[in-house]
């Protein structure tokens, strides 16, 4: 069978032609919205005309099996309309409220998860992991869907001070704003890389990869045409391997996770901020990391007790200071924890005062 | 080692950096103390007997302390020669 | 087909989040690529390390991005993933989709790929996992032929994504969706054809909330916002009265302490609001801004390699968000010129700024140097002076002499 | 005349033997204090003792003339016991009520100035400038009295809502915590060194002149025996001429002083704070530099009208934002104020929110 | 002698605050180097620059510090400062004097030097403005047989220096004067004789007012403390009540929002107070600190050059300082020898720990990670981990498989 003709530089469809009626006539004149459940809100025009949206949890990773069936729903409730989230939920968009309450029971009744939207845990942004990247020090699916059965609750039903927002990164090129997160699992190489100095030359070019250190670990090694890495300097990034296969970092028994905690993405209240570095290392355990996910049950139990309404988990912890964080959580305090790259001269404390 | 000897071989030290680097009391210590096998307290208390009547003396300059071989116009301030 | 066995994973088909292991069985049923990724994972499962290669060269004619080589180490255990390429579509802004399209993107995937999709990639592109290198042309002029384009990768473009804006949300401070989608397609030739030193990213948000996480990892993050009053409903503040204490959920959480309410009326200070959003996501109905609408450019927020993760800079405080964004295309052409001059490869615009000082940054896209660009000052008495700068101080102190009136 | 044995390492006399007896009586048995007027204070013992300080503004510079004069008055009124403070003033530390007034009143018929305690301005810290410093690019105690005299009542009589630290720095060594000042003066020299090359080798060393560069702006000259400067990447601190006297950076004309402000010491309420850069360059103007102090006399003036009582200047700012600093002062922000040093990552805003 | 005409700084002995002009003028009636000063300084008044040259090779025998050479390029044109050395002496802790000793110093500086001093030099000392050096040998013969030694000047330990303390201080946590006493004493050869790779200072104050500034310019500032509550006399509050609005100048001022106030009682949460003293400084009748005293040690603080100005960093929460002190004096030199091991030359304390990491230096120290000694953990996610680290991290998991309880 003959190929269509290709086209290029054609870009992204127009997304007119993908919003439902009640969106277009009322784009822009929105006046205000509330939420009804933690799967769904409603939107009121200016015009008086109103949008309920009902939210479903995505594993992200989705068989087009699944995309059709989340079509069909849309058909029979929506007129076919329906929306993917930033944090990759789908929004279902019923300008009809007579539908909503069929289309949450037959959401219902076929398995689909509804929830996380305001003071809830949301979807976890995460990337690709062993699924498909060459670079994972751990998978991102399956720490994500072991958090999420254990801290379910917390998107379908349960309250918290704020919205939490939990990330994976598989590897420290964080594919995602991981680094600004309520709570993320950061994958983390714990050995210096070695290299396969026969193939170092064909295949990398010597400034990138000395360019590639953040610590200045590689310099040339002249004798085998190809680099050596200073054992000392080197925190096994990672970054080196990215732009050099023959460099090998990953290790089974020594790959694993940190945990960092307390970042935040809007500007409400307070400035955006990073995530903070709060337990160094566990070990990889597929297919359920059961200890990653009990501590991060454990710091959003001991944040739900005591933040207070309208606190990010960040926004928390600098009310109380991170000594009590630690106290609180009962979290050991490492050497890791204590910046000694770029930030240290900020992030050490220049005072007597704080919190025995 | 007799202390003499060891303020000998510490003049010594200090005379071949004469002009090429200037001695901290640190690399006096470190340097004599490892080509004599000299404990490194020992040489310490060499360099001060020697520093105390002016066969060295500390100098600054650069930013820096220093030690090094007096100058006869040092040695005359001092009234340590006419 | 081979059947795996898939103990570790089966494990997480169980519970209540929906899970992916159980998407890769359905896929699985009816094509061998995603039947043995189920295999490979498991594998990666039981020896805890991943087996994918780094990826090669691949892609479509004429374009320089848009598709991820990857193969794996054990091809021959698992011959479906040898190779096993990602394709990255361009999404519509915002996410909005009718059945109709979605169903014609999984027709063609299910025809020449495994079947598998990441909706969305963290960029923002529709992501179909896993596909072969002779399939790519065929999938680019089935896709391209109806009207969807391939997304941004490499040192190149990356595709520009937006939060819903004006679709669905009062506080959308300018057309997010517009704004994505007409920058998109002014900058075509940049996002598929790479010709930057690394990848630059474009992300809208349309209020301070930066539901599209903009901030944090976009090279250029566009964030609503505007100059007028917040304007006070007074009556629907008593509403909230009823369920919200306004003192402690509001006022004293606002971060300029700029309101006030004496349990009758709520009172803005706006001179000394900084617009942070917090009193308005809280009180939706009683609280609206007012006045011009524009956006904050913010410039060089990135992941943590090389030098540690950066959050984007405000460079642009104000600018006025409105079609057909003259502006705005010419500041990101400037930007692009700078950068392009000065960055070593693999360098990140924050990174150059960081670099070479954000005085020759500013420079060069002709923006003046503004107090709302920082957070504070420099600490340091490490100042850089042009002759030029010495010559206007002194010139300066010239004309004070003759009106005798300082001007700091 | 034969001169005395000298003794070596015998250190400082002992403090005890300088104490007044009712100190000795009550040392470290202090109940609380009082400030009675800008110069008096009195402390009071658990024991019921009190102790009375007069506080004497001193030019630091003193001639062994008005020490004498000083100890005179201790002998009259205070048993010979006096004492400085660590921002150099003169302390007269009273035991008998009965002396106070009159000791005052000497002190004001001799010209002797009172003041400075509680929320004032007290003496300026600086250090030698042109009286006898070879790095200066200013005098400090000149710039200190023309701001001093002109501020003269916030240090007798005029209340401030705090302390008002001030402090200059000859040049960028800054000889005393100038950096963390409420108001400092810093001077500058704003041209590249020169350098007599013939000089270099006797008198300086390589590698120190070279590793003295914050900006490693420095690299050998082999042809010359010497080192050779990039102008691009100089900012005229200076460490090299302090390093290696035959680097000259000392021109009449471009030589000046950049003003800071914000800096604190204690951790009252909020941590130490550097001060920050408001005002880039303003000339020499010897002998009483007016601009200098009209610019200092105007931030003290707006802050006295803005600031919350007790908030020091760099609270009141943190408070208010840098940008409101700037409009309400009226003081233009130049490129200057944009950190291109070491803290440029987190002084830039990452966040939308500000005021216009 | 000369009368030199000094119009520019004669104009500065005009106004109310005192004249250092005048105290040069004092000292120059009677004084050549004093009077060739002044007539130097006119000078660089009149040609905005300064004529001293760099500082030569002068001192006291056997004694690396204590003296600063200075010379003029004017010598020919002002010879009494062809030669400018500055003598400095230890002052006594605290700054405290009898008028006895004051002109007993007075006498002899009038004999061999300017007549010109600074009260004090910043770092602490007395500082002698002004002799030549043939007369050095006899100004220290003179001053130590009298019981007055140098203070500290070059690559070597620097005069300590301290807040007025428990003389005349109700909130000194420990012993200020008398810690510096003992110091100075103990290490009276790292004083006088430079081995270090640059200067180190250390300055002592009570408690948080810092009023020796020991956390902006010291490398080791020891900063008074306390472990127990604030004891509150609440008759006192309702005095200071009287004057003073108690909620809105303390209350809403505590930083750590651990107080509280009805009108009636004032209540302090005390395991939330982070003990910064503003409450007690302003409320000094009716607060005070109790239980256990000592001090947190810091470490670090400089001027600007080369890295830019350091702020001291928290290094021991909480030590006791107690005399013989033994446990302060092993720290001390603890620090010392692994700032010995590890700078280059001069290179500050604060310098090298941010250079070598913080880790190296507390483990050569002894002393413990807490988190007190931080404001946060780390941002970026470039960890270095031991082998050792990594089993222990192991070992722990290993003991909560068997216990069935996690560890964080
Ligand atoms: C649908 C979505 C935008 C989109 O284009 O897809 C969205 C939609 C809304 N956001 Fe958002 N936000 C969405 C991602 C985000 C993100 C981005 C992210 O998480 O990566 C952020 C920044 C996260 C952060 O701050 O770290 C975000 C921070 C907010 C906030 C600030 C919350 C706070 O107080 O800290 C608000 C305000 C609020 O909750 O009242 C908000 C408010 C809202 C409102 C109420 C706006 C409106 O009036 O319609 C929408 C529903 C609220 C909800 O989900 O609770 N949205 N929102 C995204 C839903 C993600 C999801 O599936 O859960
Ligand atoms: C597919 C995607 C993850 C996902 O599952 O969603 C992805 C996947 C990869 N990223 Fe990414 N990045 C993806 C979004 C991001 C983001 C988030 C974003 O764009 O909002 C970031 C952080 C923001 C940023 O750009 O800094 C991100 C930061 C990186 C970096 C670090 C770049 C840096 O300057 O620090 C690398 C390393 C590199 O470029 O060599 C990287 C590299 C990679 C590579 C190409 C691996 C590599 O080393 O060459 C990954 C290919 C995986 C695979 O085989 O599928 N990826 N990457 C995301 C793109 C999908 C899409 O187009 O929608
Ligand atoms: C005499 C002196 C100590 C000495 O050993 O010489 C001293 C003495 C006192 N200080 Fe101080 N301070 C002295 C230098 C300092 C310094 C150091 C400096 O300025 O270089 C500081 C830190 C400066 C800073 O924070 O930037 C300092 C910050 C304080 C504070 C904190 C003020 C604030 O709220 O920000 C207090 C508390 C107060 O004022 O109630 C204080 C309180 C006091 C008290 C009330 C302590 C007491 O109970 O006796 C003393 C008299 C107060 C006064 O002068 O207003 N003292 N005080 C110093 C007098 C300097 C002078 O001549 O003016
Ligand atoms: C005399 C004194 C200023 C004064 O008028 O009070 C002084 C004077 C000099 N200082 Fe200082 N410093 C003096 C206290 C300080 C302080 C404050 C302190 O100690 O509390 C500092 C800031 C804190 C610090 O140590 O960082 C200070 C930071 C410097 C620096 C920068 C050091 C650094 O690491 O950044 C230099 C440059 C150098 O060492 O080469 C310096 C160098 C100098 C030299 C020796 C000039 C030089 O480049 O060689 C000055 C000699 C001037 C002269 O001819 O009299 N001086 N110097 C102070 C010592 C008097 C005393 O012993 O009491
Ligand atoms: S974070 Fe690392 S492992 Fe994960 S998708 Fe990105 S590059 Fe791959
Ligand atoms: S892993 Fe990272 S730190 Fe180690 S050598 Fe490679 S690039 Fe450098
Ligand atoms: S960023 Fe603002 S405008 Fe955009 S969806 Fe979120 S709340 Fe609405
Ligand atoms: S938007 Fe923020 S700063 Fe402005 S009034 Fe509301 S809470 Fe305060
Ligand atoms: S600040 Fe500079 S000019 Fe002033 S005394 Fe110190 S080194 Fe000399
Ligand atoms: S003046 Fe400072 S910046 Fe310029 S070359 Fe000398 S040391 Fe470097
Ligand atoms: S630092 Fe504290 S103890 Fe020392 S004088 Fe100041 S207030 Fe008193
Ligand atoms: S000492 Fe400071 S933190 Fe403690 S109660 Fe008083 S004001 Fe609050």
């Amino acid at each position: 069978m003959a190929l269509p003709q290709r086209k290029t530089d054609i870009g992204p469809p127009h997304y007119k032609q993908f919003l439902p009626p009640v969106i277009q006539k009322n784009y822009g004149k929105w006046k205000y919205h509330e939420v009804l459940t933690p799967g769904t809100m409603v939107h009121v025009a200016e015009s008086g005309d109103k949008l309920w949206t009902v939210r479903v949890a995505s594993p992200r990773l989705l068989s087009t099996e699944t995309i059709r069936e989340q079509c069909d729903i849309a058909e029979k409730y929506c007129d076919g309309h329906l929306r993917y989230t930033t944090r990759n939920n789908v929004e279902f968009l019923v300008s009809d409220e007579k539908k909503l309450e069929s289309l949450k029971k037959e959401l219902k009744d076929r398995g689909f998860k509804m929830g996380g939207i305001g003071p809830h845990i949301t979807n976890v942004v995460h990337t690709q992991g062993w699924v498909h990247c060459h670079g994972a020090c751990t998978d991102a699916s399956g720490l994500v869907k072991a958090m999420m059965d254990e801290l379910y609750d917390y998107f379908e039903t349960k309250k918290l001070p704020n919205k939490v927002r939990l990330a994976v990164a598989c590897c420290v090129n964080m594919c995602g704003a991981v680094h600004c997160s309520d709570i993320a699992v950061v994958a983390v190489h714990t050995k210096v890389p070695t290299i396969v100095h026969e193939k170092f030359k064909n295949m990398c070019e010597l400034p990138t990869v000395i360019g590639s250190c953040p610590t200045r670990a590689i310099s040339p090694d002249p004798a085998q045409k190809s680099v050596k890495i200073n054992a000392e300097k080197c925190m096994y990034c990672g970054n080196c391997f990215t732009v050099c296969p023959p460099i090998n970092i990953k290790d089974p028994e020594r790959d694993g996770v940190a945990i960092v905690v307390g970042g935040k993405i809007n500007s409400l209240r307070t400035n955006p901020k990073f995530s903070k570095l709060v337990i160094p290392y566990i070990s990889n355990e597929p297919p359920r990391w059961p200890k990653v996910v009990a501590a991060i049950k454990h710091i959003v139990e001991v944040y739900a007790k005591n933040a207070k309404k309208h606190e990010r988990i960040g926004e928390w912890i600098e009310r109380i200071g991170w000594e009590r964080f630690f106290s609180l959580t009962g979290i050991d305090f490492t050497f890791q924890s204590i910046d000694d790259f770029t930030f240290m001269r900020d992030t050490m404390r220049t005072s007597a005062t704080f919190k025995w | 080692m007799e202390m003499t000897e060891l303020q000998n071989k510490i003049y010594a030290f200090c005379e071949a950096a004469k002009g090429k680097k200037k001695l901290k009391e640190k690399d006096i210590i470190k340097g004599v103390s490892e080509a004599e096998g000299a404990p490194a307290d020992e040489v310490k208390k060499a360099l001060r007997g020697m520093i105390d009547v002016g066969k060295l003396m500390y100098s600054y300059g650069g930013g820096a302390s220093s030690v090094e071989i007096p100058s006869e116009e040092y040695l005359r301030e001092k009234g340590l020669i006419k | 087909m081979k059947k795996y066995n898939t103990p570790l994973i089966d494990d997480l088909e169980k519970g209540p989040w929906p899970s992916f292991v159980t998407e890769m069985k359905k896929a699985a049923k009816n094509n061998e690529m995603a039947n043995d990724a189920l295999g490979h994972l498991e594998k990666c499962y039981s020896t805890k390390v991943g087996y994918w290669k780094h990826g090669g060269i691949v892609g479509v004619l004429g374009y320089g991005g848009g598709v991820i080589g990857r193969y794996s180490e054990l091809g021959g255990e698992f011959p479906g993933v040898a190779h096993f390429h990602t394709v990255r579509l361009n999404q519509p802004s915002g996410f909005f989709y009718t059945s109709k399209a979605l169903k014609e993107i999984c027709d063609i995937w299910d025809k020449y790929g495994s079947g598998l999709t990441n909706m969305h990639g963290s960029t923002g592109d529709i992501v179909l996992l896993g596909t072969k290198t002779d399939a790519l042309e065929a999938i680019f002029a089935e896709y391209s032929s109806r009207g969807w384009d391939l997304g941004g990768s490499g040192s190149a473009l990356r595709t520009p994504s937006c939060c819903i804006g004006p679709a669905r949300c009062e506080w959308a401070n300018y057309d997010t969706l517009d704004l994505t989608y007409a920058l998109t397609q002014e900058f075509q030739d940049e996002l598929h054809r790479p010709t930057f030193s690394y990848k630059f990213k474009i992300k809208a948000s349309g209020c301070a909330c930066d539901c599209v996480a903009s901030i944090a990892r976009a090279d250029m993050s566009i964030i609503g916002t505007w100059k007028g009053d917040i304007k006070i409903d007074q009556a629907e503040v008593k509403n909230y009265a009823k369920t919200m204490d306004i003192n402690a959920e509001i006022v004293n959480m606002c971060p300029t302490q700029c309101m006030s309410y004496d349990g009758k009326e709520l009172k803005i200070n706006n001179a000394e609001c900084n617009r942070c959003m917090h009193c308005i996501t809280r009180m939706t109905k009683a609280l609206k801004p007012s006045g011009e609408r524009g956006a904050t450019i913010c410039i060089g927020s990135k992941a943590p390699i090389v030098v540690g993760s950066l959050l984007s800079w405000v460079i642009v405080p104000f600018i006025k968000v409105e079609p057909p964004y003259t502006e705005l295309k010419d500041l990101i052409r400037k930007i692009w010129e700078w950068w392009d001059d000065n960055a070593k490869p693999r360098e990140r615009i924050g990174e150059v700024i960081e670099m070479k000082g954000m005085r020759s940054f500013l420079e060069a896209i002709g923006v003046q140097p503004q107090p709302q660009q920082i957070k504070e000052p420099r600490k340091d008495p490490f100042m850089f002076y042009t002759d030029e700068d010495i010559a206007a101080y002194k010139a300066k102190e010239a004309e004070e002499k003759k009106t005798g009136k300082y001007k700091f």
